[in-house]
């Protein structure tokens, strides 16, 4: 579908330097920032998508700044707020691709709103969300992923507020893709991104992104040599949840409680058959919610990956079959003919 | 003298006439006062009509909360408001009395349904006696009291419908009841009955049957005085509609659309009394626009600016409240000099107000209402069929100049309605928008490298090579790449204040109704035009040098404007505000200093009172 | 704890009239807010609270006229925002029991982001959402609780949105209690109306409603005799989640899937030991999401009652606990010497 | 003649000087300066600080991004502003200098650390060539060009301590340097250090070495001309702080709590440059002051407005943006007239704007900003200090007159700081904030029944028999209920603004700066105290006449500016924005029509600028 007159473009062989603008990122030095938008400009020569047709569209915050250095279309508008426009570009013109850059203050306190909008829709936006747990621009404010009791400039004696699990909410809110990733992890992401690009419907991407500014090591516990291997659990779909040393800890489904375990292969009588095999596909969003809340959970690993993949019809393509059916249905109509479609008299 | 029409009674020709039909909600009283609206207009009069639902949520049946209404007013000369005071009552139950008697013209005709004052609708209606038996009503007013309940019985005698759908049809009594008042020709009436009802024959024959025995009664019964006609009213020849001021606001979307060749994007919120703009173009898809309920008002004005980022006209319709919330969003627009139009229908506020009365009282909000520095062009329409024109002007000015709009309208307008002429094959003349499609710099494209006009160029994704960032932090005033320097900052401001002034071109110089100078000109803007209009030409007719200018252009103001303002010895400025307009001409002409007439009460102004107060001062 | 001076008092011996403003309702003849408002009349005389500690907020929405009608104290504030105005009450002078009330449009349209706000910081709100899936009061817009599809005033050819299943989205934003009931059964109403006053911290309140005049027949599906037994599954605390014609039909999860099903009590074997027991106390938020989501899937029924009710500090307990810790600390100091606390000098 | 010190040059008196420091954000330059700054204090001199950080996000060592800076100006006279241009520049790398150096005075002292020269560092900064070797700079400047790099090392040879913590003592070197410049006793700083750095000793004993190797090559070096001392000022006796705007608002925050007894609910979400406000409230839960960070502004304004409705003191603090967002709120507490402040620091606008820099462009949104009839008072504040006290007005009017206020403050005072006499015990006044505890009519608890001054009771949940419902709807204006009468809205309407308009007997008459009458005045309003009030003085000391009169108060306007305005020949007004004083005033007093000086480039108006469009003027 085309709008607006624009005609569709072949899509050219790119190399990552056709999406890098040549603006200087204005991030600080160490900062996670610079692995995200990496792996972003590396990604997008094999999205299948002109780089005029690709826009950024971003809210306000360090994360935000990042279509300036896109050589795309872009936007960097109000914070919050990035999902309005994205979707209002989307459901005009369908044929562009669309990302929403945001950050955890951006896109789930003051964006909030828009955001589980967003996921319910499923308009077929892509929104990438920097999770720096702490509000990187105004320099150190507590923000909805701050831990509970986290001291921070505006909590001195600890926030009262518990955080939001972000890949939660967003299944809550009826996402079709859902996934996470970290900025270390830069083939990682780099998987995930493309995912979400090939993704059509709402894909939710949340990447852990140490701030060494304002909160230094917010990450370690994952990403700390000593204990990443039994803290992270890598999801690939099709296969069972493993982690740890060797692979030799899992995922098992309590069948009687309803609830899911940690195991050690060849503990117990414990084998891989055991283990559950993760399936992003499955229509019923449960078990993606339940990997989604491991994370928030004592003695359970923090699962990176795709938690949720499923294909519903969009809300820009729902609205746009609607527009096709009037369309047919009604013919081109004159300007006046149109005006004259009610009771009317004549004066002579 | 009129013809004979061979009945006993004289017929009356008058000029003008104003009907409020009231009942309770379920009395069908919109569909009797469009029906017999429609009849005036294709009769010839000029018309204007506005109706008087009850605020929200339907309140139970013959209460006082639940009184529904509707005025016309029609006239063989030009009708500018639906009337300031009803001639003729017609109150189907107590409630409808009690609500609507006090405004009745002193001496005009009551007409009430008699079968409706039981004691449970007495009660209901707070009236410890029938008010029908009180003396001092036939004193004041012509009474004509029918028991329509017993005469729609009488006329469905045998017809086999159940109670309640004979007591639907009550409605169609009045309605004969008027037709024969005012001397209209029934059929095509009938003709309307039958076709409305097509699916369902019995009823249509049951309400054909009501209303031929309602015109009967009238012909027959002693208690009309005389019979009326109104005669045309010299009205430009073609083809017409009525169309409230929200529906002409849909349609000027889709024309838009449609003279452009462009997509028209509307996103928004519903909101009273805005909500039938975004209702009535969700139907128009097939013209080029897509409507999109966004989750708050925010998201609409964002979705919409989205949507102007992407190339097409962007468009947001709210109310007061919803205007608020898109202050910050309004400063984008400004800096990120987009098109985008803003439809905002007043009602009464601060806050949640009145949500279903009008008022004037977004003036401030529109031309001040956002943080630092954002001028933006600021338009009014001045009726219901002028909300289409006014739509239209908002989106060619926000295109030409690249630029957030504000159109203001009100509820008074929205819901009111009047004739609107159907422009001729070719009347409205597409017009282009233009998209920038190449590199304008040796340095690359520079999306705030203005013209002559200090418009930037539009380059919209899916060009190639045209890649470009905007936003809503301070920029370059060529790359629109982030600027924190402070004299470019200084440079930016002023640069976007001077291409809202440079707008002036296309802002017509007011024009003076009446002579050019004189005692006392009324200046008013929006929807109290009717009113002013209506005032000044009654002023004039008892000799009075009273000129009338009606503002379209908010801001910028009409070049001529301060010296048609000096032409006169005073100005008067009648608003329903504390004084927005007025405040703003003293600003905006130091030494001006008008004399102001206020209602801040929920109601378009009255002529009578504005012509009383202009007397006052004039002495 | 008693902010601003004010002391608690005694609370008396109240019956339904002592809650009653004596303000005629101003809803339409037929609509299900009289039934909701009549079981809060009649719950609140046990909650323990003195009718002068009790605060209802409201938002904009016929729903929203609430607070007149109750003989508390009330604000009847902005459309989708009443959470907030809550939040600040309850935080300021956490003894007072407050009320939110509010519809699906004012609570998940634009009030989304307070929404899930609230239950994030799980303060200690009762937040009864009037849930008649249309905007009433702006007489009959599609609303984030609208069927896809749906046709109203504003998407004549169909709603191409699809809707929020609202304990959904609240148990991803982190809901301490959520629960389900229907204007039609007042009985079970009161019960999870009382059971959300004497829960800690937020309760979410989902109450289907009718509304006769824009919506008619919204939960026919439901509560017609004809599929009632069939379509409602009504969750208790400890006991196997059955419903059907004799209890015949239960909940059965399959571990192998991971997945809710229906079974049929003797059929293949199947006895009440199968079925799933109802734990709203579980710490996981998993399995209540699960039941949430059943509502949204072919062949199974819609549950009411409690989905979740967990104990957990709330934002307002965790709030005064740093106040009156940083008091302790600091001792009652003069205002000189607080305004003094800093690099002085003299000056002769 | 100066008391001869034993050393070689001779000791300058100066009235007073304007030093700025800049660096990389890593040299430590803010420190530097506020020591420098108490040091000035100490010894009595008034002064007056303005923080120069970049924007936002650290940006690389050595670039011209990551320049940060901070400008003392101090002396035995009023100081009322940071300074122009500073007389002395100590820039500790080439970005430093070329981001700044424009800005020192012709003739004016360069000082800086000839180490940080490099190759790599003179590219960062985007120099060909050596600045230091060019022959212009040194005629146009006296150039010091120090290798502190070298000599700070020479320093701690043999301190053992690693060469990154050798090169974080420099800007000692070069706070030891400005101590022997401006005669400054030593002593205090070697304390000071030893504090600061309590538990690291070693580090101590380096920053002492250091400073005492800066303040030795002070004295030893042929660099210098001269000494200087500075006077001690005339300050009012008292026991003094620095404070920023930004912290002053947070400590009138607190010392409300306290003198009212009433908790103050700071609902908040953060913004630049408001957010100090809120982080520093955030640490007087001790005081009665309850924060709360919210997920949006809305919801910031929002809990304040709750807590109000609770018996509390709500406060909401915010910036441009938040302000926009806040409108709808705002309009709620109209209506409900419950008590709130807002204090919004301003910043560049419009949209996302300039952040960082300042700007007065918020006087329209904050008088016109809302729906409807909205009005409310606005208080401006003028100086760091005096945030103090306009933020303990605000709150004394809003519970006082039960009315939202909006306090005004802008960047420019939010983060710079000046000295604060700490009143004495007993000099603030506890006031009373009285809560209705008894049925008010007959009828029962009118929460809208007004007295004298029409403000209405405010009664608080929690106390029996006074429950009630309020709302933004239109309310009965006794018993608060709900109403669509179009009489009483029109009453409710003009009440409110009387009510405002009354507020008038709480707002002091202004008074003129210099004589009564005169050829010029100059009329400001918020952060530009300082530099008008300057400017008036240097204009009289040159012979003008003129006279100075600052608004606290811009709603209600002061009973006397009319007739001030008039006692003048010509009225200027100088502001941070294009003009919103300006045509306030015109609209405020018609037939004025003042003169206008605008800059807009995010920084105060300077003195020297201000006072050559005066001359400009007079001719
Ligand atoms: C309306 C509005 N409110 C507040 C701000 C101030 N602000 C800018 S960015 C930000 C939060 C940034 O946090 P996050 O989204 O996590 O991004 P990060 O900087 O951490 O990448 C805030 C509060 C603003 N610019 N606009
Ligand atoms: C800021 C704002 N936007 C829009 C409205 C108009 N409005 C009032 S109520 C409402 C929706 C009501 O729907 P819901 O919350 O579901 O309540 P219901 O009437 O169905 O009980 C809307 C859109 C408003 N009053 N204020
Ligand atoms: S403040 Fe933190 S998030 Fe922002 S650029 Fe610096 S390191 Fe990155
Ligand atoms: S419109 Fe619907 S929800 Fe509103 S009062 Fe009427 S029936 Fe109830
Ligand atoms: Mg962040
Ligand atoms: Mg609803």
């Amino acid at each position: 579908m085309s709008q607006n007159g624009q005609t569709q473009n072949p899509v050219p062989t790119y190399t990552k330097k056709d999406f890098e603008s040549g603006v200087d990122p204005r991030w600080c030095p160490g900062c996670g920032d610079f692995s995200i938008i990496n792996q972003v400009q590396k990604a997008m020569p094999n999205v299948g998508v002109a780089r005029e047709n690709i826009v950024f569209i971003s809210g306000i915050g360090c994360s935000s700044r990042f279509p300036y250095y896109m050589n795309n279309y872009g936007m960097h508008t109000l914070h919050g707020r990035a999902p309005s426009f994205a979707s209002g570009l989307k459901v005009s013109r369908p044929e562009l691709m669309v990302w929403v850059i945001t950050g955890d203050g951006d896109a789930l306190a003051i964006g909030g709103n828009h955001f589980i909008h967003t996921m319910r829709r499923n308009l077929d936006l892509k929104v990438l969300m920097f999770n720096n747990r702490i509000y990187g621009l105004t320099k150190g404010q507590v923000s909805p992923t701050s831990e509970l009791g986290k001291k921070t400039k505006t909590t001195p004696h600890g926030s009262p507020d518990y955080p939001f699990n972000a890949p939660a909410l967003a299944l809550g809110s009826g996402a079709t893709f859902v996934a996470r990733s970290i900025d270390i992890e830069g083939a990682h992401m780099g998987g995930v991104i493309a995912a979400a690009a090939a993704h059509k419907g709402s894909a939710f991407i949340e990447v852990f992104q140490n701030c060494p500014v304002f909160n230094d090591g917010a990450y370690t516990f994952l990403t700390d040599k000593a204990v990443k291997t039994d803290a992270i659990l890598r999801m690939e779909a099709g296969k069972p949840l493993l982690f740890g040393k060797d692979n030799k800890k899992g995922i098992r489904f309590d069948g009687q409680k309803a609830e899911l375990e940690v195991v050690t292969l060849g503990e117990n009588g414990v084998t891989e058959k055991d283990i559950l095999i993760h399936d992003p596909t499955r229509s019923d969003p449960t078990i993606a919610f339940m990997m989604a809340n491991l994370s928030d959970r004592a003695g359970f690993p923090t699962p990176i990956g795709i938690f949720r993949s499923v294909r519903k019809p969009t809300a820009d393509e729902n609205t746009w079959e609607m527009i096709k059916a009037a369309k047919a249905k009604k013919g081109d109509s004159s300007l006046r003919k149109f005006l004259a479609d009610a009771d009317t008299w004549e004066v002579k | 003298m009129q013809p004979n029409t061979g009945k006993t009674r004289p017929v009356e020709k008058v000029e003008g006439v104003t009907i409020r039909f009231v009942g309770d909600s379920g009395d069908g009283m919109q569909l009797v006062g469009s029906e017999f609206t429609k009849a005036s207009a294709i009769a010839g009069n000029d018309l204007a009509t506005f109706p008087d639902f009850p605020a929200e949520i339907r309140a139970p049946t013959g209460s006082l909360a639940g009184v529904s209404g509707y005025q016309v007013n029609f006239g063989s000369r030009d009708i500018f408001t639906p009337g300031d005071q009803p001639d003729v009552l017609v109150a189907m139950n107590p409630a409808a009395l009690k609500t609507n008697l006090q405004d009745l013209r002193p001496g005009g005709i009551l007409i009430t349904n008699s079968g409706a004052y039981t004691e449970g609708n007495l009660e209901k209606a707070g009236y410890k006696s029938n008010p029908l038996d009180d003396d001092a009503l036939k004193k004041n007013y012509k009474v004509v009291s029918v028991d329509m309940d017993k005469l729609t019985q009488a006329a469905l005698a045998g017809s086999g419908l159940s109670n309640k759908d004979v007591a639907r049809c009550r409605n169609y009594f009045a309605l004969g009841m008027m037709y024969w008042l005012y001397s209209r020709p029934p059929e095509p009436q009938l003709e309307n009955i039958r076709a409305k009802f097509k699916k369902k024959p019995e009823i249509a024959e049951a309400n054909v049957k009501v209303f031929q025995a309602g015109h009967a009664f009238g012909e027959t019964t002693e208690l009309f005085v005389s019979q009326y006609t109104v005669p045309a009213a010299k009205l430009a020849p073609g083809t017409y509609r009525n169309v409230t001021g929200n529906g002409a606001a849909a349609l000027a979307i889709a024309a838009t659309a449609k003279l452009t060749g462009r997509q028209v994007f509307l996103g928004s919120y519903p909101i009273t009394p805005a909500t039938e703009i975004l209702q009535d173009s969700s139907y128009f898809k097939d013209m080029g626009v897509v409507t999109y309920q966004a989750e708050d008002e925010i998201a609409g004005i964002g979705s919409a600016i989205g949507a102007s980022f992407g190339g097409s006209l962007g468009v947001t319709t709210t109310s007061g409240p919803g205007l608020a919330l898109k202050s910050e969003m309004l400063g984008l627009a400004v800096i990120a000099e987009l098109p985008l139009v803003v439809i905002n229908v007043q009602r009464g506020g601060p806050s949640t107000g009145m949500p279903t009365k009008t008022e004037q009282s977004d003036l401030y909000i529109a031309l001040f209402g956002r943080h630092g520095e954002a001028p933006l062009p600021v338009i009014a329409a001045r009726s219901p069929a002028d909300c289409f024109y006014a739509v239209m002007e908002g989106f060619k000015i926000a295109t030409k100049w690249m630029t957030p709009v504000i159109v203001l309208t009100d509820g008074y307008l929205g819901f009111g309605s009047e004739p609107f002429r159907i422009p001729e094959e070719g009347e409205l003349k597409p017009y282009l928008v233009k998209y920038q499609t190449t590199v304008n710099d040796p340095a690359g494209y520079m999306p705030y490298k203005r013209d002559d006009k200090l418009i930037r160029p539009w380059a919209i994704p899916g060009t190639p090579g045209l890649e470009h960032r905007i936003g809503g932090l301070e920029k370059d005033s060529m790359s629109g790449m982030v600027s924190y320097d402070g004299m470019n900052h200084e440079k930016m401001v002023k640069t976007r204040a001077q291409k809202i002034r440079n707008v002036i071109e296309d802002v017509p110089d007011v024009e003076v109704d009446g002579e050019p100078t004189g005692d006392l000109l009324l200046l008013s803007w929006g929807g109290t035009y009717g009113s002013v209009r209506g005032a000044a030409a009654r002023l004039r007719a008892q000799g009075k040098k009273v000129g009338h200018v009606h503002l379209r252009w908010l801001n910028p103001l009409p070049k001529n404007l301060g010296a048609v303002l000096k032409s006169f010895k005073k100005v008067l400025v009648p608003e329903v505000n504390d004084g927005q307009l007025a405040n703003y001409l003293r600003m905006s002409f130091p030494g001006l200093d008008p004399m102001q007439f206020n209602r801040i009460n929920g109601k378009a102004i009255k002529i009578s009172e504005l012509t009383a107060k202009v007397n006052e001062i004039l002495g």
